[in-house]
């Protein structure tokens, strides 16, 4: 039974990728006819350089089980310089992620190239094997259906102003 | 300015045909108030032969010696150029190469511990005590003493392994000299081979290629040959009675180890300096020049 | 235990601070200090601006002058090149956050007159009149301080800061975290947001909110929940700590000012510990063209990208 | 409301096979404001086109979405067809279903289910789009060109002959470059000045071209189509207008024992003077530092001779602005003196090849001189030290080039064909000479060049030795080479006479400042970047700024010829229009919102955010804020991303769009 449920896990991965190299890397793998699986769903950005951290954080809290940000090489960049932008933003951003509890195997980055469309597969099977393996991400759908509003109500401070009125 | 002590690696050569370069340099770091503290038990590096008959023998021989001075605080100082050679390279190679980095694990049943920087005596002598206080210390310049450096060839070689100093156009033996007073000269063999330990296997290539060196540091007006190395200094001084013969020739050139001459100029006697275990008797020419 | 902390030397940059304060607005450096001065309930200190030089005797510093002043020069910047060039009293704490707003283009350095405040410490809370600072009581940013003398002032006290040997309190509790599972971690963290009844005082003290409109409070898209919900407050937390990094330099006004008590300026410091790990990276140090997410070097650490 | 018109391509079986395209349409038909959805065999087909206009009109449909190929595929031509029928062509989209769902899964359920929420999303997306017009930007017609080497003076005369005007700014006080200073050039041994003097004059006789020698860029500003670039004339102190060219003052400088840098500073020059005889323009130029006039303020000699009166000791550094809309950046090379370890520079130098001790080392420029007829010994190989004719001459080719752990790991590329040269003209002089060259390999590859490189050999009598030089040394007067000849697996030692490296070629010094101040990127060693290796090699990533010649990568005359021929081809391209258009998707500041934090400006690789002042009626100063100029944004949005108040949004990817997509998910 349980086996059962795990098996009928499908994650849901958000795909964040720049339209010069990984996108193009994608559309490779497809007109090459490989085979991966159909968990994720590609957003296209012109560079990584636009990927806003807001967006992986809505991407979770809209229910996805996992996220993808994938963009050129380093120095392959179409903008001269987006993508290093983009990697010290990340780089800063998942520790971020990491320090208030979001376990960081669902965050996935990758550099493929267009030519990779092999490395695009294996980066996307790779990650929804690996999130099927986890299981669904609680943890924000648990947040998105709290309802309690600014709780702690026992706090210490409020219950002595409850008092007072 | 207090000196940092220095876990010492004297190497075979110093503990045998070498003895003055040992000598020398405990009383010359002595005298400079830097401490050396001889790693215990330590063992022979593979020098020269070892690493070309079985490569994982030399680098666990070496891992094994850097784990050693784990006992010891302090950067590992040495004074042998192909000791130096060697700790270096087992660095080198162990840093880049996983797998021999395993074999060298399961070789010595322990986890490597092989980050201590590895430093010349010339380094710690030109850098890290410095040339400025060197030269403070001088109470007997080198006034008129011809030097000619020699630096063979595993002081510098190869590219990105020793990183003592520029690879083929290095001047750390010079700026020493001059710091103790002394006046290199420009010569032209300061970097070529002089046979190392063929001249066991084949002394005739060592009495060739040393002999190459001695006219060549003759014939820029030298009047002494500085070395850094145990085993070029075995071809040079060892060697030069047989090699005037074999040539025909008359050198007379002494060959000082590096601890000696820059102790002869920080005022230590020659006793201390094992200055009478020279083949080529430099009394004479240290007499002569009044440094004595 | 509760071993006491020597303030003697706050009296003596009391009255140097007022003589300088006298000096530049009497002879027309500055057309304003913004400092402290005492409150009507005895022992606290509040914020104060003062235009004439016959009001220098109202400023003064002592251990409850906790908040950072510059809040008030970014809020109000466009004031500033109107009335001309302005003193402010700083700690060294708050200096960092002047410095990184030049960098910022905020604020100029030659329209502010800085009076540097050597600074052995501030009291963690100011609700109790007469607090003494004690090494229980000092605020714990002063427990990791390392610019208890201000450096770059146009005038500082020549009086030198003692401070007794201190526990890091911020650097524990962040190491205590970072050995929680990342399920343990969630949780402590959602205890905490969830407190959060978003009134973003944490915004308004912070000297490097001055965003004129807020990402958080746009509609068009709605980048994150308004509400006071925990995933609109985790997502706020979250989007604040992101935005601050590499800009803060720990004043820790958000954590001071916040009513529901949430650990706001761990975050903070341990975003400016990753950065200092990973590009070597301090704010508030000098004066920076770029910050460190707003430049890059092509060896940047990548070993996190596939 | 919208009224979304959504269009499922079957694309023949490419997508029908794995993807139920028929329910596809059917739920997109329910998604709230489609108001059609309908399928079809092949989308980008003419009926398929016809079947989408058709639908626009008839259903008055306001976006579109086209699920068919990858939009890398199609995009375009769906976007043309929806502007034919009368809509903007920016509020159409493509959503993705072969590419990324047909040809990648088999399972048809999954497929299909993936394709549904492709579509969704994109019908989401596209609500947000908004209307977009095609920037254009106007042009200058009018080309700059930064160095008057052959490179420069070949872009600049391809320009000018086809009508437009050009500038050639040159800092030295004469065109002509590297290639003035050559003796003869290979393959054909023809004389370099015979064919570059000519070239020169037409330069300086152009209608067309305004040339500013002894002059460098001070700052450049604008973008593609409307730069303006600031010039700064060095100081002559001497009157261009005025100056006949007599050359009188020449003849009359007191002082004349300066090195001439022209001739490697073998030759003697007065401090008033033209770097050679055939300089363009002929105008001279006092060397202030060595001038007894400048320094002590006594001589005056040149200005007394001077009929016309040109010379000015008064005269300024002077600053031009030109408006040009193209720039050719060709500023060449400069050869590694490898005596010298720059600052921090990964280069490590080569003391042991006694370069700059030992005088009878030289480098190859060098020998050109010595080669040369109207070189400082008048064409006679003789050796700097004492002026005798050297009869063995060692050539060391790769001197710095291809030797990584020094610093340089690219090949020169020149060398083997000019030291082949130099081997010919040392024996065309010296009948009894002898030349011996160390060599790696020898890369020869181009027209004639092998055959060239084997006459050396074969026919003059070259000694090549493979393998490399350890040492040279100066032993009496000769110069000893020591080296390994690999062939043979022997010791090489050669005692010559006269010793030649083949040093390598770098971009020329300062080449990081002035790219600093075009905005363009350069590479570890300082060449330009051309903004991709094979398909766009004469353009820089920058727009409006191309590469000539040696600056790019080393290169022998006819490459950089070509290259320049290449350049003033791209910037008559240019020219070919009054306008330029270009898409929209760029950033736009919300000028309410701005603070001016200028984080923007700090990660915008193009320079494209500007600092505009925006002040209240009155015209008192409210805030300074950031500005984007159309012109230059290349529409990345790295700027957006970075913006903490997002007061800055990118065209066709605004915060609404991508927002819309995720919550569709």
């Amino acid at each position: 039974m349980t086996a059962n449920i795990e098996n009928s896990f499908e994650p849901k991965i958000m795909a964040f990728v720049c339209t010069w190299c990984t996108y193009a890397g994608a559309d490779l793998a497809g007109t090459s006819r490989m085979q991966y699986p159909a968990n994720v769903r590609v957003l296209k950005f012109p560079c990584t350089g636009r990927i806003d951290p807001v967006f992986i954080l809505k991407a979770f809290q809209q229910g996805a089980d996992g996220v993808l940000i994938s963009g050129c090489h380093p120095g392959d960049c179409h903008y001269i310089a987006g993508n290093f932008h983009a990697r010290r933003r990340f780089a800063v951003f998942r520790k971020l992620l990491e320090f208030v509890g979001v376990d960081l195997n669902r965050l996935q980055f990758s550099w493929v190239s267009a030519a990779e469309g092999g490395k695009w597969v294996e980066v996307v099977t790779e990650l929804t094997e690996r999130i099927r393996e986890m299981g669904p991400m609680t943890e924000f759908k648990e947040l998105a259906l709290t309802e309690q509003w600014s709780g702690m109500l026992e706090s210490p401070e409020l219950q002595e102003a409850y008092k007072q009125i | 300015m207090s000196n940092p002590s220095y876990a010492y690696y004297p190497g075979c050569s110093l503990h045998a045909s070498a003895g003055e370069y040992d000598l020398s340099t405990r009383e010359l770091f002595a005298a400079l108030g830097v401490k050396l503290t001889e790693i215990p038990d330590w063992f022979c590096c593979g020098a020269t032969p070892a690493h070309n008959v079985d490569e994982l023998l030399s680098l666990s021989l070496c891992a094994k010696n850097f784990e050693l001075a784990e006992q010891v605080g302090g950067d590992v100082a040495v004074a042998c150029a192909a000791c130096f050679s060697r700790l270096k390279f087992t660095q080198h190679t162990l840093e880049a190469n996983e797998t021999k980095r395993v074999q060298v694990e399961k070789a010595l049943d322990a986890p490597l511990k092989i980050d201590r920087t590895v430093k010349h005596l010339l380094e710690i002598l030109v850098r890290d005590y410095g040339l400025q206080r060197l030269s403070e210390k001088v109470s007997r310049p080198l006034s008129g003493l011809k030097v000619a450096c020699y630096y063979g060839c595993l002081l510098t070689r190869p590219p990105d392994v020793p990183n003592l100093d520029c690879v083929e156009a290095p001047t750390i033996m010079e700026d020493l000299i001059e710091a103790a007073g002394g006046t290199p000269v420009e010569w032209t063999h300061r970097m070529e081979c002089c046979g190392a330990n063929f001249t066991l296997s084949r002394p005739g290539v060592v009495l060739q290629l040393s002999n190459n060196i001695l006219k060549s540091a003759k014939d820029a007006g030298a009047d002494c040959i500085l070395v850094a190395c145990p085993l070029c200094h075995g071809n040079l001084d060892i060697r030069q009675k047989e090699i005037e013969n074999t040539h025909s020739t008359d050198y007379g050139l002494p060959v000082l180890y590096v601890t000696q001459l820059v102790g002869l100029a920080c005022g230590l006697t020659p006793d201390k300096l094992g200055l009478e275990a020279l083949i080529v008797n430099p009394m004479p020419l240290l007499k002569k020049k009044g440094l004595l | 235990m509760n071993q006491q902390i020597s303030t003697t030397i706050y009296n003596d940059i009391t009255d140097a601070v007022r003589k300088e304060a006298a000096r530049i607005l009497g002879d027309g450096t500055v057309t304003a200090v913004v400092g402290y001065t005492s409150t009507r309930r005895t022992g606290l200190t509040q914020p104060l601006v003062i235009t004439d030089a016959k009001e220098a005797d109202k400023l003064l510093f002592s251990e409850t002058c906790v908040n950072n002043l510059a809040v008030y020069l970014t809020k109000a910047k466009k004031e500033i090149p109107k009335t001309g060039r302005i003193a402010i009293m700083v700690k060294g704490c708050d200096l960092k956050a002047l410095v990184g707003l030049i960098g910022e283009a905020q604020l100029k350095r030659e329209e502010l007159y800085l009076i540097g405040l050597p600074c052995n410490g501030v009291l963690k809370s100011t609700t109790i009149p007469g607090t003494v600072l004690t090494v229980e009581t000092i605020a714990p940013k002063c427990c990791e301080c390392d610019v208890q003398t201000p450096v770059g002032c146009d005038f500082l006290p020549p009086c030198k800061p003692e401070q007794p040997e201190l526990k890091a309190v911020y650097s524990a509790e962040i190491a205590r975290l970072e050995a929680m599972s990342p399920r343990e971690r969630w949780d402590y963290w959602q205890e905490q947001f969830s407190k959060c009844i978003k009134c973003y005082a944490c915004r308004q003290v912070c000297p490097f909110c001055f965003c004129e409109q807020c990402l958080c409070d746009r509609n068009k898209p709605q980048m994150v929940e308004t509400t006071p919900r925990p995933a609109g407050n985790f997502a706020w937390h979250i989007v604040r700590a992101m935005h601050l990094a590499g800009r803060c330099a720990g004043c820790a006004e958000c954590e001071r000012v916040c009513p529901m008590d949430i650990p706001l300026n761990l975050l903070n410091r341990k975003m400016a510990k990753e950065l200092k790990e990973l590009y070597d990276y301090e704010a508030g140090l000098e004066v920076n063209e770029k910050g460190p997410l707003a430049s890059f070097n092509d060896k940047d650490d990548q070993s996190f990208i596939k | 409301m919208s009224r979304i018109g959504v269009f499922v391509c079957h694309c023949g079986e490419n997508i029908s096979r794995t993807v139920d395209v028929e329910q596809v349409a059917a739920k997109a038909a329910l998604i709230p404001g489609v108001a059609y959805a309908t399928d079809y065999k092949y989308m980008c087909s003419d009926p398929g086109q016809g079947l989408l206009k058709k639908a626009i009109t008839e259903q008055k449909l306001s976006h579109i979405v086209v699920a068919a190929c990858s939009p890398r595929m199609h995009e375009l031509t769906f976007r043309k067809a929806v502007a034919s029928a009368g809509l903007n062509p920016f509020l159409c989209e493509m959503a993705n279903i072969r590419e990324h769902c047909s040809w990648v899964h088999e399972d048809r359920t999954e497929a299909t289910t993936k394709a549904i929420e492709i579509v969704t999303m994109m019908v989401e997306r596209v609500k947000k789009n908004r209307t977009l017009d095609t920037i254009t930007v106007p042009v200058t017609k009018r080309a700059l060109v930064i160095g008057g080497g052959i490179a420069g003076i070949q872009a600049a005369l391809d320009i000018a002959d086809a009508g437009h005007q050009v500038v050639l700014v040159e800092r030295e006080p004469s065109i002509g470059g590297h290639m003035a200073q050559l003796s003869e050039t290979f393959p054909t041994l023809d004389c370099s000045q015979c064919i570059m003097t000519p070239k020169m004059v037409d330069v300086a006789n152009h209608p067309n071209i305004t040339m500013h020698t002894y002059s460098e860029i001070e700052q450049v500003d604008g973008y593609i189509g409307n730069f303006q670039v600031t010039v700064r004339k060095k100081a002559r102190s001497v009157d261009e207008d005025k100056c006949t060219g007599c050359g009188i003052c020449i003849e009359k400088c007191p002082i004349r024992k300066i090195p001439n840098s022209f001739d490697c500073n073998l030759g003697m020059r007065p401090a008033i003077y033209v770097p050679f005889p055939q300089a363009v323009p002929n105008t001279p130029v006092i060397d202030r530092e060595n001038c007894t006039m400048f320094k002590t303020g006594k001589c005056g000699l040149c200005q007394k001779v001077c009929g016309p009166g040109a010379v000015d000791y008064q005269q300024q550094d002077q600053l031009v602005v030109e408006d040009v809309g193209a720039i050719v950046v060709a500023t060449g090379f400069d050869l590694y003196n490898i005596s010298e370890k720059p600052k921090g520079s990964p280069i490590k130098g080569y003391g042991e090849f006694g370069h700059g001790k030992i005088p009878d080392v030289i480098d190859g420029m060098t020998f050109e001189r010595l080669a040369s007829a109207s070189g400082p010994t008048g064409g006679k190989i003789l050796r700097p030290s004492d002026g005798k004719e050297p009869k063995q001459v060692v050539f060391i080719q790769c001197v710095g080039s291809r030797a990584r752990e020094k610093g340089i790991s690219y090949c020169s590329k020149i060398c083997c064909m000019y030291t082949a040269k130099h081997t010919m003209l040392y024996k065309h002089k010296v009948h009894d000479g002898q030349a011996y060259v160390f060599f790696m390999d020898a890369r020869v590859p181009g027209k004639s060049y092998d055959e060239f490189w084997r006459r050396a050999i074969e026919e003059e009598e070259a000694v090549y030795i493979r393998g490399m030089v350890s040492r040279l040394y100066q032993k009496g007067d000769k110069v000893v080479v020591m080296g390994s000849d690999i062939a043979v697996g022997v010791q090489a030692e050669i005692e010559a006479d006269l010793v030649v490296l083949a040093t390598a070629v770098q971009p020329r010094s300062g080449a990081d400042r002035l790219a600093q101040k075009l905005g363009i990127s350069y590479d570890n060693y300082q060449f330009y970047s051309e903004a991709h290796a094979k398909l766009r090699p004469v353009e820089c990533a920058t727009a409006g700024i191309y590469l000539a010649g040696a600056c790019q990568g080393p290169k022998d005359i006819p490459d950089s010829v070509s290259q320049a021929s290449a350049a003033a081809a791209k910037v008559m391209t240019l020219f070919a229009k009054d306008r330029l258009e270009r898409e929209p998707i760029v950033a736009k500041i919300n000028e309410a919102g701005c603070v001016g934090c200028f984080y923007c400006k700090k990660v915008c690789a193009y320079g494209a955010v500007e600092e505009k002042e925006i002040r209240d009626r009155q015209g008192n100063l409210i805030k300074i804020i950031a500005h984007i100029n159309p012109g230059i944004c290349a529409g990345c949005g790295t700027c957006q991303a970075t913006c903490p108040s997002k007061s800055v949004e990118l065209n066709g990817y605004t915060d609404e769009q991508i927002v819309a997509m995720i919550e569709a998910l």
